[in-house]
């Protein structure tokens, strides 16, 4: 028992010692990313509160109207609600999906195999226009042949979404999966379970983390995504991105500051509590 | 609580036999072990009883019905893996309760169950805990609860102790022992440490390359190895080598000729337990073969001392001496005079063994 | 040596037997994931080889045409040479600052290291509509203040496409970091090598796959972003996915298909060529 | 090739005292091997020595030299770390060149010295390979070959043969020890494992929670050991516990008068080595102590067999007889007399330990 608390307290202290130079670097190192993606989210929420409407230097005053604006004009909240539900809709969809297909690339072996892993890659990657380019390509092919017009409808916007939402996904359950001690469902199965509830009750809860991170980072990339929903939504179905940037053609005024605050304000308590489940740097 | 009859299991994987021709009957309440070196076959065969591993040939029954073709959850065995297995999700007490909920056991009945089996093991006050809050003994024990909870009709053991330290080790082994017997519980363990199978076991079946090459008690091992590599692999032997030269008679490849209680012929091998050669200032009276050699090395072992000395330079044997407190005991390089009684534990050489 | 053939061809087996309808199940599953992520990319490819214009079904011939009117359009060349440029500009400078900051995460215990850790994965989920008009607010400020205008500037965009590079990078090379066995750094500390020589004979090697991988991700993401740039571009300087949107505001024609099948194709390569170094499956 | 001295070296982690004031003395081409349960001390001790831990107190010198507070890469230490840490991108020859090129010796001469150090290993024909393409102990082999191209003056061996497995484990400490006699250089061994330090060993240390028990040959560990600790974890010991009854006379918890060689007061407990404890159907004579007792167990361990003996309820004592061929051995419920010798080996009850 002793044993395990000295081997730790010794591991802790690794890096030795005469390192401290090196160890400041490091953490400068870490300062510097950090300040540098933090100071654009501070400037933009700084302008948030101006209370000028065009921005410029100093401010000169402060003010919560922008936030009033933001959460009450309607064009938003419609976004927003289409958003949400565009979002969730295609989250819950992406996890029938991605569950058993991590399932089956992480465990079986079968000709392919790599390259079904490589390609679930690619929406994480291929770029957003050129993806939701070939999504509008295929559904104004599949309303032509088959005259069923999916162009413009919440439908469609949906289906481009789960393209979105499944390589999350499946990149974290199948980092789970790996983290996951198979011989457990072993343990279950001698013991009187079968296939099925093995999977309940045992499995599942062991990958739950995987299953939770990707099914928030799946939610947030559908939820903040432009490209793919430039091509797809219909007249009176807009997302908020792109009410944002409508917006943003008309006028620039510290309304858009605000809605961004808010809306990375949400995700980072999504991240937060996401966080209390699963160590997010852990699976991420 | 039934009795376990494996015929002629087999399992290959491609032109690789993992398991060949394994059979065995352990009887109702006995304690079987499998032991051999890593890849043998031992735990393959033990995955095949617990339904992990589809066999290629033969047949596994449990209390005389034919579970060949069951999977896992239909064969009422309970298995106690290396590394414990516990659900890291349940308490101690929902682990123990997992094969009873599965096996619909009303909840009233299945508590006290579960009550009883950490009695067993005495771990009844940590039933709320969860595993990662136990020792790996702990842990160990609430595995062992867990796989006689629901009263298996064979309790499976891959290598249990594998884990813990040598002290704690020690320790489990008598009690997994003392609760097997208790229990009257059918019992196959999986083990390459011969000495926790020596301590632990009824009857011991030595594997190799996916075959069986022993069975028998502790003494048949010991006193009557059945070949080269089970004289090797069960305690501890030095090995002159060299030809069979006639009647029960064996030329060394140092040019020794030693008597034997066996007849073979051509290249042979011949295995003497340390504590069966003696040694001495003198020539050994009423042994069948002594020799004079150099005293090369002698290695302090706490109760024991094993003397390795020369007789050629190609022969060499161990005898080992209690080390009781006045012994005087030859130093390296003095001359001594050893001897053995003439022993059946003679084997045509082995290919695949180290001399 | 038997030993170790026999059980990992033990643990190839493990799975066991009577499992197959659930097998077939599971590869069922990873192909409708396939299936759905392909099916785009094969219309749009499709379309690249139409003869007409006017996508319609069915197609009245084949061509390569498109494919010569995208390569000889200038203004796509100037904008692929822009993408390149800012690509390769941002994944260097994120490079210089993800490598020692993934060290000092992965390997340091500081106050905030968490917080850190999960700041640094919001540009990843961060709506690139948000962050892009974040860094906009930014640098008309800095403008404003400083009078150093950076805003509409080849800098600027460098400057936010960076933003984009450092998270994937950082969590690329802690997941090689995290990966990688520190008794060699040891070993090598004992055998006369300081810390730096150790670093470069050493670790470097060793979190190599994840520094491809993360260069390859980090370039990708910024070749292939808009949002970003929409705020960031100035006259005369547009980035590739700009000039896709712009071609497409004006007229749809296979052109952009094509156009779309060459980044494919490339990123494909890419990613290909990455996957020879480095198990993408295992470090993504 | 150097002498090693450790004085008072400490290493505390906020309160946890990870080592105590650790002082030793290696001579030079000593081999000295701290032995002790995980988390003693050991490994501390040794990383001290390398210069990954610095020392809360204390000094380290190498040769003489003060290199206390030298980083690792300045003390020309060689050591073997339990894993083998060999670089993976390097080819073995590579692997056992890096500390010579870091101490910039000319290519040629490099190229001969780790073809010496290769060859002394029996690997030299395996100089292109990667560490991937080798067994277990051939990496092993390489590890050490490396740590000993550049001739570090002090060689130092942490749990070296932990990944091995067992039959491998006898070959590699014979030829470890016998490389390092050969070379005549300074070692330190860290092991938890007792058959391997007494083996290995010119002088063990036996260290816990921190602190060095005791320092001494084979001998004085297993004869003359210093506590209650040390005759536990040193070779098999059975236990009497109870109190000190007057001037050499201990009063066990059963009740029984025992003599012993040593006088103390208070809760003491006796330690017996098996096979210092004689049985017999009579009554032992010529020893200073002799009980009857009923056997509890008999437990056959290949060359030799422990009889379990009860004396009362609470005293038990284990007796070894070695395997001869016609012993006649009592059986499970025999009543039999054991007797044994007056014994210094009594020690102030510990505390942290199981009686």
């Amino acid at each position: 028992m002793t044993g395990a608390a000295v081997t730790h307290t010794g591991k802790a202290a690794r890096p030795g010692f005469r390192l401290r130079p090196g160890r400041w670097a490091l953490k400068a190192a870490a300062l510097v990313a950090f300040i540098y993606i933090l100071t654009p989210l501070i400037f933009i929420t700084w302008l948030s509160f101006y209370s000028q409407e065009i921005p410029s230097y100093p401010p000169q005053g402060y003010t919560l109207r922008w936030y009033g604006q933001a959460i009450g004009n309607q064009r938003f909240i419609d976004a927003f609600v289409i958003s949400a539900q565009v979002g969730i809709l295609a989250t819950l969809i992406g996890l029938v999906i991605a569950l058993p297909a991590s399932l089956g690339l992480a465990r079986l072996r079968f000709f392919g195999r790599g390259a079904v892993n490589n390609l679930l890659l690619m929406p994480l990657i291929v770029p957003g226009i050129v993806l939701g380019f070939a999504i509008y390509v295929m559904l104004v092919e599949v309303a032509i042949r088959f005259e069923w017009n999916m162009l413009n409808s919440f439908g469609g916007l949906v289906f481009g979404h789960v393209l979105l939402v499944v390589p999350w996904m499946v990149r974290l359950i199948m980092a789970s999966l790996a983290g996951f001690d198979r011989t457990l469902e072993e343990a279950a199965m001698n013991l009187g379970a079968n296939r099925l509830t093995t999977f309940r009750r045992v499995t599942m809860p062991g990958i739950l983390p995987g299953i939770v991170a990707g099914s928030m980072f799946g939610f947030v990339a559908s939820f903040g995504n432009l490209e793919l929903s430039l091509f797809l939504v219909g007249p009176g179905r807009t997302t908020l991105p792109i009410a944002i940037l409508q917006y943003l053609q008309w006028k620039i005024d510290p309304t858009i500051a605000a809605i961004s605050v808010l809306q990375i304000i949400i995700i980072a308590v999504a991240m937060l509590i996401t966080d209390r489940f699963v160590k997010l740097s852990r699976v991420v | 609580m039934a009795r376990l009859e494996l015929d002629r299991l087999s399992k290959r994987y491609g032109d690789f036999h993992a398991a060949r021709d394994v059979s065995l009957d352990v009887a109702e309440g006995e304690f079987l072990v499998l032991l051999g070196p890593s890849g043998c076959g031992k735990t393959t065969t033990l995955r095949m009883i617990a339904g992990f591993v589809e066999p290629t040939a033969g047949t596994v029954k449990i209390g005389g019905r034919d579970v060949t073709t069951l999977p896992p959850w239909k064969r009422n065995t309970g298995l106690v893996f290396q590394n414990y297995a516990l659900f890291p999700h349940l308490t101690v007490g929902q682990n123990v309760a997992f094969g009873l909920e599965m096996r619909k056991v009303a909840k009233a009945e299945a508590d006290a169950k579960v009550l009883d089996a950490l009695k067993l093991v005495q771990l009844d006050h940590l039933i709320d805990r969860l595993p990662r809050q136990l020792s790996g003994g702990q842990q160990q024990r609430v595995a062992l609860a867990r796989a006689l909870a629901f009263r298996p009709d064979v309790l499976l053991l891959d290598e249990p102790l594998s884990n813990l330290d040598a002290k704690l080790r020690h320790d489990v082994r008598v009690e997994i022992r003392s609760l097997q017997q208790r229990l009257g519980i059918t019992t196959v363990m999986v083990t390459h440490d011969q000495e926790e199978a020596l301590t632990m076991a009824d009857r011991l079946v030595v594997m190799r390359d996916g075959a069986v090459r022993q069975i028998g008690s502790q003494k048949d091992l010991y006193e009557r190895p059945a070949d080269h590599f089970v004289a090797d692999f069960v305690g501890r032997s030095s090995f002159l080598s060299g030809t069979m030269a006639g009647d029960a008679e064996m030329k060394t490849a140092g040019g020794l000729t030693v008597r034997c209680a066996k007849s073979l012929s051509g290249p042979a091998v011949m295995a003497l337990r340390p504590e069966r050669v003696y040694v001495g200032r003198e020539p050994i009276s009423g042994q069948d073969n002594t020799f004079p050699g150099e005293v090369e090395f002698v290695s302090y072992l706490g109760s024991l001392i094993d003397i390795h000395v020369r007789l050629s330079p190609q022969d060499r044997v161990i005898a080992q001496v209690p080390n009781h407190d006045s012994a005087a005991l030859p130093a390296v390089g003095d001359t001594v005079h050893v001897g053995w009684a003439a022993t059946p534990a003679v084997f045509p050489a082995d290919s695949d063994m180290r001399a």
